[in-house]
């Protein structure tokens, strides 16, 4: 059995135990031990894109032992850990931004000590969430990460920083409560019916989803213990209307936990979709793909003519984000192959771009020390290169041909058209929307004639090329060759998507 | 001759009870820290007359005896002890008086 | 053992209890500390003599020594030290008198009324020489609390010399 | 030799590669000699010249229909089949497709481009970011190349996009311009309108051939892809574009299909309604305007039309004959007031963009194309003449010219030869590709008089292009110097850099229709519908075309019937009662067609003659003068001059109700949904608040009383605690006794 997910999942909270042990003005060796254990997980998940067998159906790389038993009550929870295509990208993804995230915060000076720590705590919690097999677990993981986001943004954050991180975290935390009531609702089902699910293996997500399981999932009941998760993931992902504490959080997280949160925490959302709603309770789904994908309409046109009315740099990115996400809901919802390859994609690229999104507003903000679109103006002559960069990172967004964006974003409506064609075309209004907010904000802030109190201002340093030239090569490379990424997912995605379909077509 | 019988062991403890009372008193009542170390040297030997007292009368051996020649030796330790610190309290407040002497008052 | 003996016998014994006793309310009520050591030199011997009526004689010799010779004299240090030569007459003033009437009364009616009431099983008889006795306890089954003892007295006195230099650095 | 792949390959690569050696560079900040000029320009004349050698070869071999393919699986849905296969579900592979239509386009942007690089070198020679504009040259050059060559809608819209970002780029170069800041996002948006009508054209194209595939497993992977050009002519040819269980489309989903592709030729050829990007786009440098805005990239839209010509159904090609020929003459009217000299080239390019469009919709499949062809490089000629007026004057307005054939005598010559060929006076080029498209429009309506309102609209235009033209001519070039400080300070013609490309695109422009009747015939076999695309299958859905004219003239001519897929075999007694007709038809055409060609070219000559005849009488012989002419017509006037309020009708219905509905919808998010979610919160608090009072008051009330209570006692106590020993140890002395005196007195 190889132990390579353990050992992503745990060497970031190793790598936090040797920091509490450092003293706290031993600022950098906290730092070179944070990079050394987010570059080992990174190392680690590199290793386990090259590895993961493309064609394999199954979980691979799974690891698997009992972590609580009381057999008085039937209860067993499995320390159970694996991959398959839908979340080793994602493990991959969670690599990169973590090892990019510990660069990006390079230059924190208010308690290094536990920032690193809790930084480290985070990528335990995130990759926790998706190696994790077993549905303990994974609500294990999930509340794991909450708590060191709570910290990152309400002590390091922005000026509402306590505001922000106390309406992220009960959120959150709602979310998690539905997810709680879910996972019981699994356990006290296999109870009664021994027959078909052991109560052993109420929380073992394969055993789960699989076809003589699920099938008992079916009535009403299930259709609320599916509306209680959607819920619970939806605050995550965020869809509208849950979806306002993902700008405060944004705007007051320090950038790498913008990054993070971006790039990272939106996905789980979506990826607790992919992985717990749809193949464990594919009635339910097939049910409820209708208001999924009014919901991820409502969130690309919304959260586009909402960016389009910001002033603050990175709240526009903010609700870029939310109006990127609900093209991975449109995605699901559509349950076609190709909208399926695009949603699960999406969170690929969109962790990419918008990673790239935030660090760039950090870096100006670094330098001008504020946000305000209007207040910009002419910075492609300060900053030639910050200039390409964030050219080709609003490009990505917007959706270009030859970046990644494109890729997802032109699956998700090709697989759509069949399911749901208004949805779609009115979807495909995103990228006017989507060309709009950017390019008008681009226009803003780099071109005009150059202003005078930034004429001083540096180009981006080599700390923050180190972070952004990869994303930025990632996202070129993806967009030219997304087969790379894409190869991987489709076998795990055409399952999913069967569950639903033979749903579909049994209902 | 007997002389149990002459002297009952009530005699004993009469001067003893005389003496620990009066150890007592000198406590309580003197002044001076010296003084007050009289009181207690008057209580041990009221203690060390009990033991050989005891020792000679109920036991009928010589473990009374051995704990008053222990309660000398303390007595000694104490002694010397005692007066290095009335000497500090004298070198320190110029007195010994220990009613002077309330930092514990509450 | 005449009667004449005998009777000397016994005025000596209750003499010495009138000393001992005595000369402790001397040491308790003088106004003179100085007084006080003096007379609390006869409560010592007092109790020395009670000692040879107990027939401890180790024990008399013992008294002797280290009360009278030791731990008086340091006494009178003590309170030469402490006071002027002049002013000697003037230093032992008393306080909380009522208050220490009334515990040494209570403390010694309590105490006379246990001795007098307790009906003591009385089966010992004289001991005999005792120095030898005491020599080969404290050599054999006292040895623990003898050499503790010893330590004790060592640490006393390294404290004592260390309390001491200390003021007088003062 | 040239059948290999690596042609094409090359043409494609080159300008990508020396557009990544420029970024690199720039990255690196290493200098590369001359700032690189030359080696987009390399890269590109490479291209060329390569192009130029295909182009020989197809010519040479005499048969037209010259096809090349090749293709990468670039992304594939796959899954696992029950036998343990890894199956293709479907593909998006990119591949070439290298034929008659493609080579013209190739050797059109490659020429252009060439010229318009070496142009650039004299003309952006003192800019500060001189380098980067090649870089920007060199990728729009790969991009349009992609375009081109690609294979299949979906690589086309790549392609398509593609150019877009070169346009902004360009367009934006100097970004320090508000004009150009504010201009570059516009034709990006405006484009991306288009693009999105494109899309969904695409993914309606899609929901028809992707159903057939996708269970197939027997189907090679070429065929697998359900938006090959290939792929989708044959399913919507076979008419059996099934999408659910049984459910045909019928031809009304294919016309709007149609449409809606079209659409991107309106964004990206600037057809009315979305035309207002290109005029805004003249704040670009010269050379890109020639390059991008006149002869290559919006001519995309026109080879989409060409490519795609099979998707669209009569109904389709109607729309857009009326959008292309309504854009000719409303783009043809705002062109007379100009006095921006770019400016009216700009209006006169999306007129002329408008004929062609009005051509293709006509039936006028290679007439279409032809002008095309010919319009690239008039109007780059065009376009860089005035750049070189403008280099030479550093102004673009009219109205300080005046009398510079003496000072630009090369600069002169060439652009009269280009007005004289747009105009269409023969034997130029111009005059052949638009007595094409007017002949076919004539056709078309002489065979269909309800549609007479297009050749008036073609003819109209052709006049109104003829006095535009020369107008500009006669403004810029002759009478007396207007503003002679600047006429003055002009710098004179000299065999440079900048002088060479017009002269190469002169000779170009005199010869690129072959000059007599028979160039003309050339190009028509050379680039026909049934040579580029294969015979017109029978069938409904792209139903030959005299067939079509048949069924809904003849047969049906309520046209209702056809919206219904009939099943078209022998046994359809329609089809046999067609197929008599049909040979009636055919002669029955081809004489109204000879008939309109005849009067097209006499028409056309008048037109251009006439026009070019009023522009001399009014601005070289003060007989019309425009000032009362504008008085009179004060109306239409007012309508050219303002661009007829297009700009301000989108602001006034578009743009501030968007930005309005954008700030509601922002107030809303906070105010409602994020004031929903603080609220709760406020509630929360409220009542926390509340239960804390409680909490506070009644159940803490309690616990601190019995804490209060010690404290006080304790407080009281506390006096006992002197600090005096003595007392302490009276205390315990009479304590014990208490005790022993108790214990004796209890028991």
């Amino acid at each position: 059995m190889s132990h390579i997910l353990s050992l992503i999942t745990f060497i970031p909270l190793l790598g936090m135990l040797v920091i509490l042990c450092l003293p706290r003005h031993q600022k950098d060796w906290i730092r070179f031990v944070s990079v050394f254990s987010t570059a080992l997980p990174l190392a680690l998940s590199i290793s386990l894109f090259l590895d993961f067998e493309n064609g394999s159906k199954g979980m691979q790389f799974v690891e698997n032992c009992d972590w609580i038993r009381i057999p008085d009550y039937k209860l067993r929870i499995q320390y159970k850990l694996g991959v398959d295509g839908v979340s080793m990208p994602l493990v991959l993804l969670t690599g990169i931004l973590s090892f990019l995230a510990v660069f990006a915060s390079w230059e924190t000076t208010k308690g290094v000590k536990a920032y690193f720590a809790l930084l480290l705590l985070l990528e335990t919690g995130m990759m926790g969430v998706f190696c994790s097999l077993d549905f303990f677990l994974f609500y294990v993981f999930w509340e794991v990460m909450l708590l060191p986001m709570y910290f990152l943004i309400g002590i390091w954050g922005g000026p509402r920083k306590e505001y922000a991180a106390i309406k992220f975290f009960l959120y959150t935390l709602f979310g998690s409560v539905l997810l709680l009531l879910a996972m019981l609702a699994f356990y006290f089902h296999a109870k009664e019916n021994p027959n078909v699910l052991d109560p052993m293996d109420a929380f073992d997500l394969v055993r789960l989803a699989d076809a003589n399981v699920r099938l008992t999932f079916t009535g009403l009941f299930w259709q609320v213990v599916f509306v209680a998760m959607f819920i619970g993931f939806a605050i995550k992902v965020p869809v509208f209307p849950f979806h306002t504490w993902l700008p405060d959080a944004h705007v007051e997280a320090p950038t790498a936990i913008s990054v993070i949160l971006a790039g990272v925490l939106l996905k789980m959302g979506v990826y607790g979709l992919l992985r717990l709603s749809l193949p464990i309770l594919p009635e339910a789904a097939a049910w409820f793909a209708p208001f999924m994908a009014a919901l991820g309409l409502i969130n690309i046109v919304y959260g586009a003519l909402v960016a389009m009315a910001q002033t603050d740099l990175k709240k526009m990115v903010a609700y870029s984000s939310v109006s990127h996400m609900g093209f991975c809901l449109v995605g699901m919802a559509a349950n076609t192959e190709a909208a399926m390859m695009g949603a699960a994609f999406q969170m690929f690229t969109h962790g990419l771009t918008s990673a790239m999104l935030f660090l760039l507003v950090g870096v100006i903000y670094d330098r001008a020390h504020h946000r305000v679109i209007k207040d910009f103006g002419g910075l492609a002559f300060q900053m030639p290169v910050y200039t390409g960069i964030t050219t080709l990172a609003f490009m990505a967004s917007l959706g270009l041909p030859g970046l990644c964006n494109f890729v997802s974003e032109a699956l998700v409506l090709l697989g759509s058209f069949d399911a749901y064609r208004t949805t779609t075309i009115i979807s495909a209004t995103g990228i006017i929307f989507g060309a709009g907010y950017f390019l008008w904000c681009f226009q803003r802030v780099f071109m005009g004639p150059a202003k005078e109190r930034y004429s001083m201002m540096p180009d981006v340093n080599g700390r923050e090329l180190f972070t952004l030239v990869p994303l930025g090569a990632l996202v070129v490379f993806l967009g030219v060759w997304p087969r790379a990424m894409l190869d991987t997912m489709t076998v795990s995605l055409k399952n999913v998507q069967d569950a639903v379909a033979s749903a579909t077509r049994g209902g | 001759m007997s002389l149990l019988d002459a002297y009952p062991l009530q005699h004993y403890l009469l001067v003893s009870a005389a003496l620990f009372a009066l150890g007592i008193f000198t406590l309580v009542a003197r002044k001076n820290a010296v003084a007050m170390l009289m009181g207690v040297e008057l209580i041990l030997n009221s203690a060390n007359l009990n033991f050989v007292a005891f020792s000679r009368y109920t036991v009928g051996n010589f473990s009374g005896h051995l704990f008053a020649i222990f309660v000398i030796l303390l007595a000694a330790a104490e002694a010397a002890v005692a007066l290095g610190i009335v000497i500090g309290i004298f070198q320190n407040y110029g007195d010994v008086d220990a009613d002077a002497l309330d930092g514990l008052k509450g | 053992m005449t009667t004449l003996t005998s009777a000397l016998y016994h005025a000596a014994f209750y003499a010495d209890m009138v000393l001992t006793v005595g000369s402790a309310c001397v040491v308790a009520f003088s106004k003179n500390i100085v007084r006080s050591a003096f007379s609390l030199l006869l409560t010592f011997v007092g109790v020395a003599g009670l000692y040879g009526f107990l027939e401890a004689d180790f024990l008399v010799a013992t008294q002797l020594l280290i009360y009278v010779g030791g731990i008086l004299v340091l006494l009178l240090f003590a309170v030469m030290l402490t006071h002027r030569i002049s002013n000697i007459k003037a230093s032992n003033e008393t306080s909380f008198s009522a208050l220490a009437a009334l515990a040494a009364t209570g403390i010694f009616l309590v105490l006379v009324e246990v001795g007098t009431k307790t009906h003591w099983d009385v089966k010992g008889g004289p001991l005999g020489e005792s120095t030898r006795p005491i020599g080969l306890l404290l050599m054999g089954d006292y040895l623990l609390p003898f050499e503790v003892a010893a330590m004790i007295l060592l640490a006393a006195l390294i404290g004592a010399a260390y309390l001491a230099r200390n003021a007088i650095r003062k | 030799m040239l059948e290999s792949v690596v042609w094409p390959w090359l043409i494609l690569l080159l300008p990508l590669a020396a557009f990544v050696t420029h970024t690199l560079c720039g990255a690196m900040k290493w200098k590369l000699p001359h700032k690189g000029d030359w080696l987009s320009t390399g890269a590109i004349g490479a291209g060329a010249v390569l192009s130029t050698f295909l182009f020989a070869d197809m010519v040479s071999r005499g048969e037209p229909n010259f096809r090349q393919t090749w293709s990468v699986d670039w992304l594939s849905i796959l899954w696992k089949g029950d036998d343990g296969q890894l199956h293709t579900r479907f593909a998006l592979p990119m591949g070439f497709l290298v034929d008659n239509i493609t080579v013209i386009m190739l050797v059109v942007v490659t020429w252009v481009s060439t010229l318009v690089h070496v142009f650039s070198m004299g003309y952006m020679h003192d800019d500060p970011r001189y380098g980067r504009f090649f870089s920007y040259l060199s990728i729009f050059s790969f991009s349009m190349i992609w375009l081109v060559l690609s294979d299949n809608l979906f690589g086309l819209m790549i392609g398509w996009e593609l150019v877009g970002l070169s346009s902004y780029l360009l367009i934006g170069f100097w970004f320090e311009k508000p004009a150009a800041a504010a201009a570059c996002k516009k034709a990006f948006i405006t484009n991306r309108v288009g693009d999105l009508g494109m899309l969904i054209g695409i993914l309606m194209l899609l929901s028809m051939t992707l159903r057939p595939i996708l269970d197939d497993t027997s189907l090679p992977i070429e065929q697998k892809n359900p938006l090959s050009y290939e792929n989708v002519f044959r399913v919507v040819s076979a008419g059996s574009y099934e999408v659910k269980s049984g459910d045909v489309f019928p031809i009304s989903f294919l016309t709007v299909a149609g449409i809606f592709l079209f659409f991107g030729a309106v964004g990206k050829s600037a057809q009315f309604p979305l035309h207002v990007w290109l005029p805004d786009a003249m704040e670009g440098p010269t050379p890109v305007s020639a390059l991008i805005h006149a002869a290559t990239m919006v001519a995309a839209g026109v080879y989409m039309v060409t490519r795609c010509y099979r998707l669209f159904t009569p109904d389709a090609l109607l729309f857009i004959a009326y959008t292309g020929g309504f854009t000719a003459i409303f783009a043809a009217t705002i062109a007379v007031t100009a006095n921006d000299i770019k400016k009216v080239l700009a209006y006169s390019t999306v007129s002329q963009l408008g004929f062609m469009v009005l051509g293709l919709g006509c039936w006028g499949y290679s007439a279409g194309f032809f002008h095309l062809w010919t319009h690239a490089f008039f109007k780059a000629l065009l376009f860089l003449g005035s750049g070189a007026v403008i280099h030479a004057l550093h102004s673009q307005d009219m109205r300080e010219m005046g009398g510079l054939r003496h000072k630009l005598p090369i600069t002169f010559v060439c652009m009269l030869i280009a007005t004289c060929a747009i105009s269409g006076f023969p034997p130029l080029s111009g005059f052949w590709s638009k007595d094409q498209i007017l002949g076919a429009v004539l056709t078309f309506a002489m065979e269909h008089p309800q549609h007479a309102l297009l050749p008036i609209f073609g003819f109209c235009g052709a006049a109104l292009t003829a006095f535009y033209m020369f107008r500009l001519i006669f403004l810029t070039f002759c009478g007396k110097p207007r503003d002679p400080h600047k006429y003055e300070h002009a710098h004179p013609d000299q065999w440079d850099v900048i002088t060479a490309p017009l002269a190469v695109l002169a000779i170009l422009t005199l010869f690129s229709a072959g000059g007599t009747l028979s160039g003309e015939r050339w190009f028509g076999d050379f680039v026909n519908e049934e040579q580029v695309l294969g015979p017109r299958e029978e069938a409904p859905g792209g139903g030959e075309r005299h067939r079509w004219h048949v069924q809904r003239t003849v047969l049906f001519p309520s046209g209702a019937l056809v919206e219904e897929a009939q099943p078209l075999d022998d046994q359809n007694p329609l089809v046999a009662l067609h197929a008599e007709g049909r040979e009636e038809a055919r002669k029955e055409h081809e004489h109204t067609e000879h008939k309109a060609h005849t009067w097209a070219m006499v028409l056309s000559v008048c037109v251009a003659v006439g026009g070019a005849l009023v522009s001399y009488f009014t601005y070289m012989v003060p007989f019309f003068s425009p000032q009362v002419w504008a008085t009179r017509l004060l109306w239409l006037y007012d309508g050219m001059v303002n661009k007829w309020w297009i700009d301000e009708l989108y602001d006034r219905w578009v743009i501030q109700p968007l930005l309005l509905l954008n700030d509601f919808l922002k107030s809303f998010d906070e105010d409602w949904v994020d004031g929903f979610v603080n609220m709760t919160a406020q509630f929360t608090v409220h009542f926390s608040d509340y239960s804390g009072w409680v909490d506070n008051t009644y159940v803490d009330g309690l616990v601190n009383g019995t804490a209060d209570t010690i404290v006080s006692s304790a407080r009281a106590m506390r006096s006992i605690q002197t600090g005096n020993i003595k007392q302490y140890l009276a205390a315990a002395v009479i304590g014990l006794t208490v005790v022993v005196v108790l214990y004796n007195v209890i028991l």
